[in-house]
């Protein structure tokens, strides 16, 4: 059995675990237990990973475990993973485990809230490892669908309105996915032979170019929902916003990964010719969205729809590079959803530790929390400037990887592009440091918010962990940008043959 | 005219008229006393085509049976002498309009086609034993599965009926 | 060739300063943090002279009797592309070494200063965390050994200097001068990042040895034209130098300057006067021979900002009251010759007379900006308040703070023989040859020099005697040391030989003092302090008249010719209520609007349909019949093949 | 005993009783004349079997054995619905048609 398997069945023992639990403690403990040992599973991984890469196994996946589940449709339980994957497994077991002590102090239903959220890990896991198209999708819904029900019943505001919609939204793009992947499998043979939904094997083919027409703009948009792609991103803003804390880390940082992966390792990978004739479409939009969002997010007053929209403009940004197509940007995409990942969850944390002390997230109600919460505020202005590109930070990487890698594509409308989206980082430094100037500094507005308490050990494990990511990141990027761009190079030659069939 | 195309006549006009009479009448008893005729009437087409067992059951279940029981529960849902209210010209107007054509449609079907009939071989009485045997029968043309069938569903009806019929205990 | 690998921890010594002061400093009593830093600066600072002598007067030169440039420590940070990647490393070369001299030296005042000057403040360790998180930004930016390092440096001098304007972080103005301080340079940093992504992407480099060396790939490549006439390189090389002029406080980008003196003086005094505004003359000199040879263009640019905003912050200068906000504006003033000076400039030899005269005058200026801010504060220290209407006839209370002050103004004003007199001396003498009109303006700019400061000196140290609540008394001996070792520096580094050590091709040459410049340029520097102390050695109304007289040009002036105001309107008005604000409402209403739209739609089609489900058992059973005879008509009939 | 009479006068028979049947069915509001209805509708079947036996197949006796199930299903089907009836008017005091749509959506 392939350490990969683990990462589904540690999360499937969990629950189990919880269902034996008596108190809600005993939930807790077990969560942490569990989600702890996926974690150091994930570094084992990722060392392991490094190790055999080192030890010069260039097998384009490692650690694969085949067994066909579905003979009918020739359905395989088929994981392995690249250097790709084996990052996003970092970044997801890092988010869930700090997203555990972030929701220490849910309401009630304890048992019910932490078995959804690590259902909703383990169809994240099963997602990242899967090479089998129909196994990839299937934990894709997996982790979906326990979305609308952890929001629904724990989350805030019009809770119900946004769980609705952010469900139906993601069904939607799951809608366009799944006739993408059907598409897929039906072409996966052309040259005859058995149908397959294996990508390392449709990697090698070149699919019929009428069907990769058809077929791309169907997942780029199916999964680009998910990636908040202008203008499918409404869901989050309302989304984010009603849902709970540990939710709304798991959702922005990890779930709309997903998209984001997946129109990189499905979309792009598997169609490359037709994401070289329409990707400009989707560069527009991903382009309008980065911007977009930035703006957007300017004027808000609510926190969380400040980060919903600030994420809008960095997811927008992983969009944007993957579609530069050439490796340095992708590189920079990985890199982008890794940092985005850790760097959001990290501010959904926080404002949903300020939320449960000062029980506002209105920005203007709020003010010289610096005073009285230092660790918190400390920690948000951490995560701002990590999130406006401050070097040290994992975002800086990102964006410049992206931002060079943009600039090698010479033509005019590339450079124009990359121009409109690179300015994006000056809005993104004016929207964070207004928040951290209403939010943290200052005055006390509220004479009652002059007793409140800084944060707990649950909350100091979970912020820690998360900015420790983002900094070991930030200072030492390269085994990861080189464990990256070793799972990049499959796509990067298939784009590069693509490229000469370009009108 | 033959007698037999006279008695043919009685007996549809009877039908078609009590059918109308039926569907149309007011007073609920009388519509059920209607109906009884027409069943009747019926009968005596099953006697003009010598299936005597079959107008016997008719008259036994139809007439005795349905018809009665009918006429039970009207006694005990309606007051006698009330009035049923007359349909309104939105049911009546569509449900004409249905009625007639499709009454036209089947009857322009039914006359255009030419049915095979075969030659008529005098009086042929049905024995009531070789009905029996063909009932009970497993050879080919018999009907003992859809005998058995029935007698399930009369039994399930049966059952049925009590226990909806039967009083809520709350 | 000497080892000097140790220079790796000039860099690292100071980050972990910060992270042991950062993460520490609470635990300990306050003056902990502050021996701490400042004798982790120390050792820095000792690193860096023994760097200085060692490469300067020990390590051997190159064939040509150059100073040699090269990498003492480099390592790989990230891979970006098969040619690019950015390394992290430390570069020496005269000018980096000059500037580790600068930085440490300041930087070390500034500290052993703030021991008294914040004394008793609140979050006396997370200054001195700041101040470590500062010097190493600074430094690793000086050292940078590629462009990108550079960069990442540069954002990080820019947070420093964000967090450490935003000191008091419970003062509002204090917020909003470093968000303006931040979001301007962070403005300007687009363009350099523009400019580096450009430069890159011709020359397949970000190597500083690389693109400022004799084969560079700068030379050949990105000379075709591009846009508006001008070659890729040259709009690279504008664009370089809008990041320089952000952090370097040019116009139309200074704004940010005056109002970051809402930080503590400490700070003003090395980051805001000495260190990091300077990044940008830093960096144009960093890449000269790009400017030159590859974007000439760019160059003249670089001469017609400085001198302007020399012009221009000076005459503001002369109207402000703030102390502060006068040195800030006289920061400006004396930045804009530095790049002047570049702008003006050749290469090699006579010719890179420019390069050397100002890389001079951004040395001695360090020292005496330094002095001079550090003198406010000491100042300011003793009477609480920024404004000279509140202060006069000091000299007496503050004999020390008043000799140093004295000493900087003279430096400042250019005269002999003071710091400041050699290396504006040279700028003026490289800008004659290059344009007499700018050369003119130059000289404008040094009368006006010293009268502005001379204003300060004479209002402050002289005039009408005050009424103070409590006497105004000496500042502690931490502080007035440091104003003494400075002092000391305005003084004598002008007779530092330069051209022996920073010249543009690394080449010493002799240096004489052109006495046909020099003379009136000290006159001029007299004028203006004699028309100071005509004005305001005594108390009179002779200013209030000729600020009158000067009818709306002084009023503009005052007000900073508006510039302050426009930059509001575009920004509150054009791009928060004109296109933020849309957008979100667009997002709420127009976007958000089509996805319920279409749930909307769903939603009553269902409603509309499900009303046929009346419950009406006839009904659906004329519909069901009507059906079936339908069909029966259109099978039998209408569709018979 | 039936010579002279085509089968057609039979069927036409039936055709006019039956949609006597269904315009009942359509239009009445009691529910126990709409049973009527119904069993009009079944006879007019029933006359039909009958007939289609003995005009085309008179050595076979399949359509009286119909007929015979049909009686049977329209017995039972009666006591049943009578079952009903019985129990909505003990419910709602009332056979009308048009009220019982407490189903509807």
């Amino acid at each position: 059995m392939s350490i990969l398997t683990l990462f589904i069945i540690i999360p499937l023992l969990t629950i189990v675990g919880i269902l034996f639990c008596k108190t809600d403690m005993q939930v807790k403990w077990v969560s942490v237990a569990g989600m702890g040992l996926q974690f150091i599973n994930a570094i084992a991984l990722i060392l392991l990973f490094l190790a055999e890469r080192r030890a010069g196994n260039i097998a384009e996946v490692l650690f694969v475990q085949d067994n066909l589940w579905y003979e009918t449709l020739n359905i395989h339980f088929h994981v392995g993973v690249d250097g790709v994957s084996v990052a996003m497994i970092g970044l997801t077991s890092l988010v869930v485990f700090a997203g555990i002590f972030a929701s220490w102090e849910i309401k009630d239903l304890h048992r019910e809230f932490f078995t959804f959220l690590i259902l909703l890990s383990s169809g994240v896991f099963g997602f990242f490892i899967s090479l089998d198209l129909f196994t990839m999708f299937l934990f894709y819904e997996l982790a979906v669908i326990p979305m609308y029900l952890l929001i629904g019943i724990w989350g805030s505001g019009p809770r119900h309105y946004s769980a609705m919609k952010l469900t139906l939204m993601l069904m939607g793009g799951s809608a366009l996915i799944m006739l993408g992947l059907i598409g897929i499998y039906l072409n996966s043979a052309p040259n005859g032979g058995p149908l397959t939904w294996d990508i390392i094997k449709i990697s090698k083919e070149t699919l019929p170019m009428d069907m990769q027409r058809f077929l791309f703009p169907l997942l780029f948009v199916g999964f680009g929902v998910l990636g908040a792609m202008f203008p499918f991103h409404t869901w989050s803003p309302d989304g984010h916003a009603s849902a709970p804390t540990a939710v709304s880390m798991l959702h922005a940082g990890v779930l709309m990964k997903l998209g984001g992966y997946g129109c990189y390792r499905v979309a792009v990978f598997l169609l490359p010719q037709a994401a070289h004739q329409v990707g400009w479409i989707f560069l527009i939009l991903a382009t309008i969205g980065v911007i977009y969002g930035a703006f957007g997010a300017l004027w808000q007053k609510d926190l969380k729809y400040i980060n919903a929209y600030s994420s809008v403009s960095h997811c927008g940004l992983v969009l944007f590079a993957i579609l530069m197509f050439n490796q340095t940007a992708m590189n920079g995409a990985i890199m982008q959803m890794i940092s985005h990942g850790i760097m959001t969850a990290l501010f959904f944390a926080l404002i949903g530790m300020i939320y449960g002390r000062t029980h506002t997230r209105y920005i203007n109600e709020m003010g010289g929390l610096m005073k009285v919460m230092p660790f918190l505020s400390v920690a948000y202005v951490i995560a701002g400037l990590a999130s406006l590109g401050l070097p040290g930070f994992s975002g800086f990487v990102a964006e410049m990887t992206i931002f060079v890698g943009a600039f090698q594509n010479a033509d005019i409308f590339h450079r124009v592009v990359t121009i409109i989206a690179a300015s994006s980082i000056v809005v993104t430094a004016v929207y964070i440091l207004r928040v951290v100037g209403i939010l943290l500094l200052g005055k006390i507005r509220n004479d009652e918010y002059e007793q409140l308490t800084d944060a707990k050990w649950y909350d100091k494990i979970s912020v820690v962990s998360l900015i420790l990511g983002i900094t070991i990141i930030g200072v030492a990027p390269l085994w990861l940008s080189d464990m990256i761009t070793g799972g990049l190079g499959p796509i990067v030659q298939k784009l590069l043959a693509a490229a000469p069939m370009m009108p | 005219m033959t007698t037999n195309q006279l008695m043919f006549i009685i007996f549809s006009a009877i039908i078609i008229i009590f059918s109308v009479m039926t569907v149309t009448s007011r007073r609920i008893l009388r519509a059920a006393t209607y109906l009884l005729f027409v069943l009747v009437a019926t009968a005596g087409l099953y006697f003009l085509l010598q299936f005597n067992f079959l107008a016997a059951i008719q008259l036994t279940i139809y007439v005795g049976g349905i018809v009665v029981l009918i006429i039970f529960s009207i006694l005990l849902t309606s007051h006698i002498g009330d009035r049923l209210e007359a349909p309104g010209w939105k049911k009546i107007v569509p449900a004409i309009l249905v009625a007639t054509f499709g009454a036209v449609i089947t009857l322009i079907t039914v006359l255009q086609f030419d049915f095979p009939t075969k030659a008529i071989t005098g009086s042929e009485r049905t024995d009531i034993r070789e009905i029996a045997k063909s009932l009970v029968s497993t050879e080919k043309f018999g009907y003992s599965l859809p005998f058995e069938v029935i007698s399930i569903l009369l039994l399930a009806a049966m059952v049925g009926a009590i226990i909806l019929a039967k009083k809520r205990e709350d | 060739m000497i080892d000097f690998s140790y220079t790796a921890w000039i860099l690292l010594l100071p980050i972990f300063l910060f992270i042991v002061i950062g993460l520490l400093g609470n635990r300990f009593k306050p003056i902990v943090s502050g021996i701490v830093g400042t004798s982790g600066l120390f050792i820095i600072w000792l690193l860096s002279l023994v760097t200085a002598y060692k490469y300067f007067f020990v390590l051997e030169k190159a064939a040509d009797g150059s100073f040699l440039k090269f990498m003492a420590f480099n390592m790989r940070w990230l891979n970006l592309t098969d040619k690019l990647h950015i390394d992290m490393g430390v570069l020496l070369d005269p000018i980096s070494v000059m500037m580790l001299i600068v930085i440490t030296t300041v930087s070390l005042m500034v500290h052993l200063y703030s021991i008294g000057y914040m004394h008793g403040e609140k979050g006396f360790s997370r200054f001195f965390a700041l101040l470590s998180l500062f010097s190493f930004s600074m430094l690793g930016l000086v050292v940078a050994t590629n462009i990108f390092q550079m960069y990442v440096f540069w954002e990080l001098v820019g947070v420093s200097s964000y967090l450490l304007i935003g000191f008091y972080y419970t003062k509002d103005s204090a917020v909003a001068a470093s968000k303006k301080a931040f979001i301007v340079t962070r403005f300007a940093d687009l363009g350099f990042l523009i400019g580096i992504l450009m430069l890159s992407y011709v020359t397949g480099t970000f190597d500083f040895i690389t693109l400022t060396g004799p084969d560079s790939p700068a030379l050949t490549s990105g000379q075709g034209v591009w846009f508006l006439g001008l070659s890729t390189m040259t709009w690279s090389m504008i664009f370089v130098f809008m990041g320089g002029a952000g952090k370097s406080a040019m116009f139309p980008l200074h704004i940010w300057l005056p109002d970051a003196m809402e930080g503590p003086t400490p700070v003003s005094a090395l980051i805001h006067a000495a260190t990091m505004v300077v990044a940008g003359v830093y960096l144009v000199a960093r890449l000269f021979p790009i400017y030159v040879f590859s974007a000439p263009v760019a160059l003249d640019i670089v001469m017609w900002v400085g001198a302007f905003s020399s012009i221009f912050a000076a005459i503001i200068a002369c109207t402000q009251y703030d102390i502060k906000r006068v040195l800030a504006y006289s920061t400006i003033s004396q930045i804009g010759l530095m790049m002047f000076g570049l702008g003006v400039s050749g290469y090699g030899g006579h010719e890179g007379l420019g390069y050397m005269a100002s890389m001079f005058h951004l040395f001695t200026h360090a020292f005496f900006k330094a002095l001079l801010f550090l003198g406010a504060g000491a100042i300011i220290h003793a009477v609480h308040s920024n404004y000279m209407n509140d202060m006069g006839g000091l000299h007496k209370n503050l004999p020390i703070t008043h000799a140093t002050f004295l000493i900087a103004c003279l430096a400042i004003a250019g005269v002999p023989p003071l710091a400041g007199f050699f290396s504006k001396d040279e700028i003026l003498a490289a800008g004659s040859e290059r344009s007499l009109l700018l050369y003119w303006v130059e000289m404008i700019v040094s009368g006006l020099t010293a009268f502005y400061m001379f204003r300060l000196y004479f209002s402050i140290f002289w005039g009408k005697k005050q009424e103070y609540h409590q006497t105004p008394h000496e500042a502690p001996k931490t502080m007035t040391i440091p104003l003494m070792i400075l002092a000391l520096g305005a003084l004598l580094a002008g007779l530092i030989p330069f051209s022996n050590f920073v010249t543009s091709d690394r080449l010493p040459f002799v240096s004489h003092l052109d006495m046909g410049i020099a003379i009136p340029a000290v006159l001029v520097g007299l004028t203006g302090i004699v028309v100071a102390a005509f004005f305001y050695l005594k108390e009179t109304d002779i200013p209030d008249k000729v600020f009158k007289a000067l009818g709306s040009f002084s009023q503009a002036a005052f007000h900073k010719f508006y510039i302050d105001e426009l930059y509001l309107f575009i920004t509150k008005k054009i791009i928060f209520n004109y296109i933020s604000r849309p957008v979100a409402w667009f997002d709420r209403h127009i976007v958000d609007g089509a996805m319920n739209g279409l749930a909307y739609i769903t939603n009553e089609t269902s409603d509309r349909i499900k009303k046929l489900q009346s419950g009406q058992l006839q009904q659906y059973a004329l519909v069901f019949i009507s059906g079936a005879l339908l069909l029966v008509l259109l099978f039998v009939y209408l569709w018979t093949s | 005993m039936f010579e002279g009479i085509p089968l057609h006068w039979f069927l036409i028979l039936g055709t006019i009783m039956f949609f006597v049947g269904i315009y009942g069915f359509l239009t009445r509001k009691n529910l126990i004349t709409i049973l009527m209805s119904i069993e009009l509708i079944l006879n007019s079947v029933n006359i039909n079997f009958v007939a289609f036996n003995k005009f085309l197949y008179p050595d076979h006796l399949e359509g009286m054995f119909f007929t015979v199930f049909i009686i049977a299903v329209a017995a039972a089907e009666t006591s049943i619905a009578i079952a009903i009836i019985i129990n909505i008017y003990r419910r709602l005091v009332d056979i009308d048609v048009d009220k019982m749509n407490k189903m509807k959506y």
